[in-house]
């Protein structure tokens, strides 16, 4: 192992030779390189990326190169690889690359062209999905770490429940009550913004007090509402929303997506409790940066790992619920294909046609263990306690 | 009773070899306290927990050397053998109290938990021992402290315990890793002390690794100084401290703040210790060293014996002294 | 260390557990030969459980399965779709006609007569005095009886918006005729006698005194009510078989049959088969064994709705449920029979005793010993509920399911699959696109004309159904003879298709898509989730409209949300949908224009004033040749104005373990086993009770 | 110590106030009401949807449902609007059929997820740990009724044994023991299938948590006292990763409820996650009414088992 001396004399002010200055991003690509596993997954990861990027342009647009939705039920149920009769098919029907690579369904569409659809529609729910829930995770958990102690005061919760039951009254229709309650708001929300600003120093009265008591503080509000959202049984709110949305593709993503914020709450509430004791956010506060500047220029960074990680395995399992979601018949509607829709949609042929039932569902492992395995590579790195020590 | 030959500890990583420790030997004899002292990451840590064999392998590798317990070479014994030596015959005393002991289990289970490994025992006699035990490193009231947990003890309190624990089955070899660099002065001083009680009413040796010479001055019979995985001078505590043969031992000497050089500027050797897996070649001290000559810089100095077990690793030094003290 | 011992032994022990179960298992074959029990056993499967086994109160097709086999009605269908007798043995029907006498208007002839002068004008003309042409005397010889009923006084309680009032009748005298069979022309010929206006000019208000003032409009109607001119009362009576047996023993008599009616016009029971005995006035026990049914008007679908099952009074009259009320601890007042454990526990007379029944895994039924028409050869009748279809069908595969609903890309495979003997006929419903008549394009006839020969329905059936289903033109059961066979199917032409929608206004623009003034043709098609073969009819037609240039938009509604937010509101543009029929050829409720508001399954808004009439008067004919002529004419009507696009009637098919056969003793008495054959309309399970499984496929002559 | 039981009961109650409102309006302002009634069957008409209506009290305005509905369920008078069984009496039934399943799903789980974690998190980066990962994830990943309809094939394939449902039909009268192991046999797949999901899913939380714990001084020096390695691994560092499995546990109790409607329904298993699955289509408000309100209270349940758990498992928390 020849090892690279620069060996220079110089008289008092030597400098030994030290290790070469790795950047950030190399030190995480070595890291990386070494799980083997992790990198087959960010192949595959990225592989899938460019095949759902490929699927959007190929299958979408009126005449699409691949056309997904072209039905040929002459063509019913043909192997995959196998070639088109061509002499019953009209010219625009012939599939554009001459064969069916990976044959077709029950309605006679080219299967490979649905999975490219597929692919991009799934990743699409799959990343919008994790996106809704990483964003709301992030505010919710943000707020419940940074702002945890300060207590929610009584008239704020009478302010903003008075405005609203005004507004709700107007939409509602009964003018008068809702005029009467955002009155009532307004003037509630003047007065505590003058004792806010102090300025009703003498006058505080009894009642004043009972109006500006403390009541809960943030931290416990928000862990209530996320312990209200855990007791409902995931999949059955998924279920009983999606069954009772009109549904749509992009419900399916805000249902799923709603639903799985709370993981991601608890994690940066987590990381922020713990990253509120150490000292750089006390400095931060000493030279006078203002709050929100703190939590998402100073703590949130350092939040990110636990969050990353579980974006991405989110992915994976938004990927597969939708999956689960179209086999109980509420997955995206069509015309859209998903991997899960086509799964479901070829179970029936099981015995008459295998290939419609493996293809798809192979491709879902393949994707969703890639995406799991590059999580968790991406886990045992970012994790700081879990770097390698002497 | 506890003898290292040319230890060699290498840690692989894919793109890199640092070696800890490039040939490393020195003895404890029995009853005999010995220092090993060296700056922070020259590699004591990794000798001590290479001889009680808890290095963690993967990343580490044992590429040559012998580590000789009355006569038997530790690392060839395997994980079986290797247990009933641990804390039975040489125990080991670390240097985080805080987290070295196990927040979730009292000091009692701990303690009596290493009797009941080496040893048989009835649940009573083996409460009596640990009482007796906490008794000993002077812990106040042992029956109710055996009941709490390491969260309730003061720092002190807690390396006490952790000396109780390692006393626990009367070892023959006691290993301390800067057991005292975690506490404020006052506690230091009390700890030295226990550890001095200790030795002669237990007939123990102690092998006490530091980087703080004022303890080393306080307590060792024989010092070893290490520098970047190699001991660069040995000997007894008297010949090191008034009679340093070696540049890094002087440098070391001469930065220590006594009440004697008051106001003066203290004397700093300049660079910083070299990065194990870029080790510069020849003597490793040789570009902070102010007497380095071209030799030093190519050729890896052998150890010259100054007699009555005085050794160092630097010629250079060697040729000047030429009349050694009393030595042949 | 015993953590790490009990993590891992722990869970293995219970696997190697689990795993040893295996050898207890019996295997399909040691279960279908060693197991000779199970011969005598028919297991079938359904995809949902049933949700109340009580005739008159379950609405699931579940329920309806296991209530044919628990109770018994009183008539139903023979092989040939004529009424056979069940629980009763005969049935006469004839006729009461009753209209009021009219002093005021003159009789030609006669001028002005009172009730008995009417009589002997009546009978006179029955005997041949007066000249008459052949029809009315044809009605006159039918009536068996002349009578007079006095008239008399009365008073009636009527609720007008939460104000009840009294109304005090002095009705005129009555004649009463009692006629040999159902005629309805009967007052169209006797106003030949008595005069044109006769009937007509009768006006019940001047009888007629309302305390509460409600308005000349009210008082009409409550006189037409109270005081109809003319009253037509359909009379059904039936003799019942004796010595039947309900499962308890209890002898089976008319107060059963009195009890069923009365069970399902009490409002608190809530039953769905109300509508069906609206139009009875009264049912009274003659005789222990024979019932007298009278209808309020004429109402020709009344003998088939007798096939209904028959409950036992003595366990569900009011002191029965008074007593399970109070032994149960619930409130006896609010106590009805949808609350009774009677659901869960049914006793009918039917051939198959109810046993067990473990909600959503099965439910079992043992042969009734001392059935009226003979022990059943099966001994246990098992139900059980699988609903994943695909798990279903390997439970048939290994023996552990008798019957298989075949979907229709396995029916070629297993058509020839020796193991199986298979049976198939057209379904009672049929498939078709709806269009919203009340919305622009769809309200043009030619568009709609022009959308249904745009969809290519045999490609639909060759390649979707596998050629297991039949092209439909109309409304009716296509196996009874009410379906006119005479109207042709739509044939595929895209390029008429774009033709006709050219003479509706309907032109290409440049992209290609059809634009009338402007606007191009866009609407959404939707169906339910949840059903395969309806969300490929979605996929086809869509791309057969956008084919000549439709935008057409398709979505997948969950099943409540389908119905009831957008087929009951009419908040559709068109729709692809089923309807599940009967034999009976009424169809007034999807026709008649009265039926297209909110909530009424005339969704599709569909109004023909002829159509109309049509449809009354199919529902009041008697005559079965007229009443099929009028269906004929309806169907031409529906065929021409293309409210729907008729797709298809499907085909099912059900396939069998080869071993199941008829098992009979001859007049020797000598076991005779024939081959299960399917009615004319295609019900293969006609003589279920004689099925039998044999330990090895028999192999019949050639007269199969 | 009791300020907290009494404030966190407090504060349980006030949260199952809210899930039960928020539910109650969830399912009522959806869309699609109850319907006895066949709607394609012509002979249904629509006065008989109103009567019903009245029946189920639908026609009320929202809060006085409200009312009606939480005193029939508390006072047990609650009757499913499908086939009018009283639905405590229907969950039971169902709870007892879903038991079994969840028993030993849990089981396998909760046993064999902690050897498998601890030894890849021991040997980090060794065959071991990269196998077991990639088995485990790959598990993970397949979608579960894809792996189910494999797995039947193959069992019914190679085995010849009937795998559905929970026992076997046709079966004639055989000895009790026969109907037990004929019971067990048909638990094997749906729980087995349901515990390999779960033991992956739990053995990548425990490596993660194990190597974290790992990488702490006391477990050095428990090896330096010279311990055996499994009391190293197994007492000192998994009584220190427990916390996390804590709260985990707390949450598993609704898994009881939720069961999977995907394996009961491929399985025809007759259990909790396939009549609140139905009940959702059929629009059976109290069955899910009931089934969300219990589900509710056995989180509340087991979030305020796992805080108790908390004091035990780690002293240095004390609430």
């Amino acid at each position: 192992m020849k090892t690279d001396q620069k060996n220079f004399v110089q008289k008092k002010d030597i400098e030994g030779p030290s290790a070469p200055q790795e950047s950030r991003w190399q030190e995480f690509w070595r890291l990386l390189r070494r799980n083997r596993l992790a990198v087959a997954g960010l192949v595959i990861f990225v592989a899938f990326f460019f095949i759902a990027l490929a699927g959007l342009v190929l299958t979408s647009g009126t005449s699409p190169v691949f056309d997904p939705a072209m039905v040929r039920l002459q063509e019913k149920l043909r192997p995959p690889l196998s070639a088109p009769r061509v002499e019953d098919l009209r010219p625009e029907e012939i599939p554009t690359l001459g064969i069916y690579l990976l044959g077709t369904d029950d309605l006679g569409r080219d299967v490979f062209s649905r999975m490219l659809q597929g692919a991009w529609v799934s990743s699409t729910v799959g990343f919008v999905a994790v996106g809704i829930a990483v964003l709301i995770g992030i505010v919710m958990g943000g707020i419940a770490g940074y702002f945890g102690q300060n207590h929610v005061r009584f008239n704020q919760i009478f302010v903003t429940i008075a405005l609203l039951a005004g507004a709700g009254l107007l939409m509602a229709g009964i003018i008068v009550l809702g005029i009467v309650f955002l009155v009532v708001g307004i003037t509630g929300a003047a007065l505590s913004r003058q004792w806010k600003r102090g300025l009703l120093k003498g006058r505080l009265k009894p009642w004043d007090k009972v109006f500006f008591a403390r009541t809960i503080s943030i931290d416990t509000l928000i862990m209530r509402l996320v312990d209200i959202m855990l007791c409902f049984p995931v999949f059955f709110l998924i279920l009983t929303v999606v069954a009772l949305l009109p549904a749509s593709m992009y419900n399916i993503m805000i249902v799923i997506g709603l639903t799985s914020w709370m993981g991601t709450t608890r994690f940066v509430r987590a990381e922020l409790l713990s990253l509120r004791e150490q000292d750089f956010v006390t400095a931060a506060k000493a030279l006078g940066v203002k709050d929100w500047r703190i939590i998402f220029r100073h703590m949130i960074p350092n939040a990110m790992a636990p969050v990353l990680v579980s974006a991405t395995i989110g992915i994976a399992s938004a990927i597969l619920i939708e999956a689960g979601l179209s086999f109980l018949g509420f997955g995206v509607p069509p015309p859209h294909a998903t991997w899960g829709n086509i799964l479901s949609d070829g179970k029936r042929f099981i015995f008459d046609a295998p290939w419609l039932t493996f293809i798809p569902g192979f491709a879902i492992l393949i994707v969703v263990l890639a995406f799991n395995l590059f999580g968790e590579g991406l886990r045992d790195i970012l994790n700081p306690k879990l770097r390698e020590r002497y | 009773m506890l003898l290292v030959q040319d230890l060699k500890v290498y840690f692989v990583s894919d793109s890199t070899v640092a070696r800890a420790l490039d040939g490393v030997s020195y003895e404890v004899r029995t009853g005999e306290t010995v220092c090993l002292v060296g700056e922070s990451g020259c590699g004591k840590t990794v000798s001590a927990l290479t001889i009680l064999g808890i290095l963690p392998q993967p990343p580490a590798q044992v590429r040559g050397g012998k580590v000789l317990f009355e006569g038997q070479n530790l690392l060839d014994l395997d994980e079986k053998e290797l247990q009933k030596i641990r804390g039975n015959r040489i125990a080991m005393v670390f240097q985080e109290p805080m987290t070295s002991l196990n927040p979730v289990f009292t000091i009692g289970d701990q303690i009596s938990e290493a009797i009941m490994i080496h040893e048989k025992g009835g649940e009573r006699e083996i409460r009596k021992r640990c009482i007796k035990l906490l008794q000993d490193v002077g812990i106040p009231s042992p029956e109710e402290r055996l009941k709490d947990y390491p969260h309730q003890l003061s720092g002190g309190q807690r390396q006490r315990a952790m000396i109780a624990m390692a006393l626990a089955c009367n070892p023959d070899v006691v290993i301390a890793d800067e057991p005292t660099t975690a506490l404020d002065v006052t506690i230091q001083a009390q700890i030295l002390n226990l550890f001095r009680e200790l030795k002669q009413k237990r007939r123990m040796s102690l092998l006490y690794i530091t980087h703080d010479l004022g303890v080393v001055a306080t307590i060792a019979d024989r010092i070893y100084v290490m520098y970047a995985g190699v001991i660069v001078e040995q000997g007894d505590t008297a010949h090191i401290f008034h009679d340093p043969r070696h540049p890094y031992t002087q440098g070391l000497l001469a930065s220590l703040p006594t009440r004697t050089k008051r106001g003066g500027a203290l004397h700093t050797i300049p660079g910083t210790v070299p990065d194990p897996a870029y080790k510069p070649a020849g003597c490793p001290f040789h570009p902070r060293c102010q007497f380095a000559i071209d030799n030093c810089r190519s050729q890896f100095p052998g150890m010259c014996d100054y007699g009555e077990g005085h050794l160092s690793r630097c010629p250079v030094l060697y040729e000047r002294a030429r009349p050694p003290h009393g030595a042949a | 260390m015993t953590v790490r011992r009990i993590l891992i032994g722990a869970p293995i022990v219970l696997i190697i557990f689990l795993l040893q179960s295996y050898f207890w298992v019996p295997t399909y074959e040691q279960q279908s030969k060693g197991n000779p029990q199970r011969l005598t056993e028919y297991i079938t499967a359904s995809s949902g459980d049933a949700a109340i086994l009580n005739p008159i109160l379950s609405a699931d097709s579940a329920s309806s399965d296991i209530e044919s086999m628990v109770f018994e009605g009183l008539i139903d269908y023979d092989e040939e779709l004529r009424f056979r007798g069940r629980l009763a043995t005969s049935w006469e029907i004839y006729e009461e006609a009753f209209f009021y006498v009219n002093e005021e208007t003159a009789i030609p002839q006669v001028g002005k007569a009172d009730a008995s002068k009417i009589v002997e004008l009546l009978k006179r003309a029955k005997t041949g005095d007066i000249a008459i042409d052949v029809t009315v005397k044809a009605s006159l010889d039918n009536i068996r009886e002349i009578a007079i009923i006095p008239s008399r006084t009365f008073t009636v309680t009527r609720g007008e918006n939460k104000a009840k009032f009294k109304i005090h009748v002095s009705a005129p005298a009555r004649i009463k005729l009692v006629l040999n069979e159902v005629d309805q022309d009967l007052f169209q010929n006797l106003s030949r006698i008595l005069g044109k206006g006769y009937f007509s000019s009768f006006d019940g208000r001047s009888y007629l005194r309302v305390d509460h003032d409600v308005g000349e409009m009210k008082r009409a109607e409550y006189a037409r009510e109270i005081l109809p001119a003319i009253e037509h009362n359909p009379i059904v009576v039936f003799r019942l078989r004796p010595n039947v047996q309900f499962h308890d023993g209890h002898l089976f008599d008319a107060h059963d049959v009195k009890f069923t009616y009365e069970a399902i016009m009490d409002p608190k029971n809530l039953s769905p088969r109300m509508a069906d005995y609206e139009p009875v006035k009264s049912v009274e026990v003659v005789a222990p064994l024979t019932v007298r049914i009278c209808y309020k008007r004429l109402y020709s679908p009344a003998l088939g709705t007798w096939g209904m099952g028959i409950l036992p009074e003595h366990l569900l009259n009011d002191e029965a449920l008074k007593a399970e009320a109070i032994e149960r601890g619930k409130d006896p007042e609010k106590f009805t029979m949808r609350q009774s454990s009677f659901n869960r526990h049914p006793v009918g007379c039917g051939p198959f005793v109810f046993q067990e029944w473990k909600s959503d895994q099965y439910i079992m039924l043992d042969r009734f010993a001392d059935y009226w028409e003979g022990t059943p050869n099966y001994r246990r009748y098992v139900y059980r509920i699988i609903p994943d279809p695909l798990t279903q069908e390997m439970e048939f595969y290994a023996g552990t399911v008798d019957m298989y609903n075949v979907q229709p890309h396995q029916v070629e495979r297993l058509k020839h699959d020796p193991t199986y003997q298979n049976f198939s006929g057209l379904s009672f419903g049929y498939t078709y696109i709806g269009y919203n008549m009340r919305r622009e394009p769809f309200n043009d006839r030619k568009v709609r004309k022009a959308l249904g020969m745009a969809i290519d329905v045999d490609k639909i059936i060759r390649y979707v159904l596998y050629g297991q289903g039949e092209r439909i033109t109309g409304p009716f059961v296509k196996q009874t003879d009410y379906y006119n066979h005479r109207i042709k199917p739509i044939t595929y032409d895209p390029a008429g298709a774009l033709r006709l929608l050219a003479e509706a206004g309907w032109r290409r623009n440049k992209e290609g898509w059809l634009e009338k003034d402007g606007k191009r043709l866009q609407f959404t098609l939707i169906t339910n989730s949840g059903n395969d073969l309806r969300k490929a009819v979605l996929a086809i037609a869509q791309d057969a409209w956008r084919q000549i240039g439709i935008d057409c938009r398709t979505d997948l509604l969950e099943w409540a949300v389908f119905i009831q937010e957008r087929v009951d509101k009419a908040d559709f543009d068109a729709v692809v949908l089923g309807w599940s029929m009967g034999i009976e050829p009424d169809l007034y409720q999807m026709w008649h224009s009265s039926q297209a508001n909110p909530y009424q399954l005339n969704f599709v808004a569909f109004e023909n004033k002829e159509a109309d009439d049509l449809i009354i008067k199919i529902r009041q004919e008697y005559d079965h040749e007229q009443q099929v002529a009028y269906c004929h004419h309806l169907h031409e009507i529906i065929a021409r104005e293309q409210p729907y696009t008729f797709l298809y009637v499907r085909k099912w098919t059900a396939v069998l373990d080869k071993r199941i056969v008829i098992k009979e003793t001859d007049a020797e008495g000598n076991v005779v086993y024939k081959k299960i054959t399917p009615t004319k309309t295609g019900t293969y399970t006609f003589h279920f009770n004689k099925w039998i499984k044999l330990p090895v496929a028999p192999v019949f002559s050639a007269e199969g | 110590m009791l300020s907290f039981i009494g404030r966190s009961i407090i504060q349980k109650i006030i949260t199952l106030f809210f899930v039960m409102v928020v539910s109650f309006l969830i399912i009522h302002l959806a869309p699609g009401e109850p319907s006895q009634v066949d709607p394609l069957n012509p002979k249904f008409t629509p006065e008989m949807v109103e009567r019903f209506r009245e029946a189920f009290h639908l026609d009320k305005p929202l809060h006085v449902q409200f009312v009606y509905f939480y005193r029939d369920l508390f006072t047990g008078k609650t009757v499913s609007w499908k086939d009018n069984e009283p639905v405590l009496k229907k969950i039971g039934e169902r709870f007892l059929n879903s038991l079994p399943l969840f028993i030993v799903g849990t089981i396998l789980t909760w046993t064999l997820a902690f050897p498998i974690g601890i030894r890849s998190a021991i040997a980090r980066g060794g065959v071991y740990d990269r196998s077991a990962t990639f088995v485990s994830y790959l598990l993970y990943s397949i979608p579960g009724f894809f792996f189910a309809y494999i797995l039947i094939l193959v069992v019914v394939n190679t085995f010849h044994v009937p795998v559905i449902g929970m026992k076997t039909f046709g079966f004639g009268d055989v000895s009790v023991l026969h109907t037990v192991m004929d019971r067990v046999w048909h638990l094997l797949l749906p729980s087995v299938l349901g515990a390999t999901v779960g033991i992956a899913v739990l053995s990548r939380y425990v490596r993660s948590q194990m190597l974290e714990v790992e990488s702490q001084d006391y477990v050095r020096t428990a090896k330096a006292k010279g311990l055996p390695s499994e009391q190293v691994h197994y007492k000192h560092a998994l009584r220190n990763a427990l916390l996390p499995f804590v709260t985990m546990f707390g949450l598993i109790l609704p898994g009881l409820i939720g069961g999977s409607v995907i394996i009961e329904s491929i399985f025809s298993w007759p259990g909790m996650g396939r009549m609140a699955f139905e009940a959702i289509l059929a629009r059976d408000y109290p069955i899910i009414l009931s089934v969300n309100f219990i589900s509710a209270v056995l989180v509340l349940i087991g979030t305020f088992i796992s805080d108790l758990l908390y004091m035990v498992v780690d002293p240095r928390i004390h609430l």
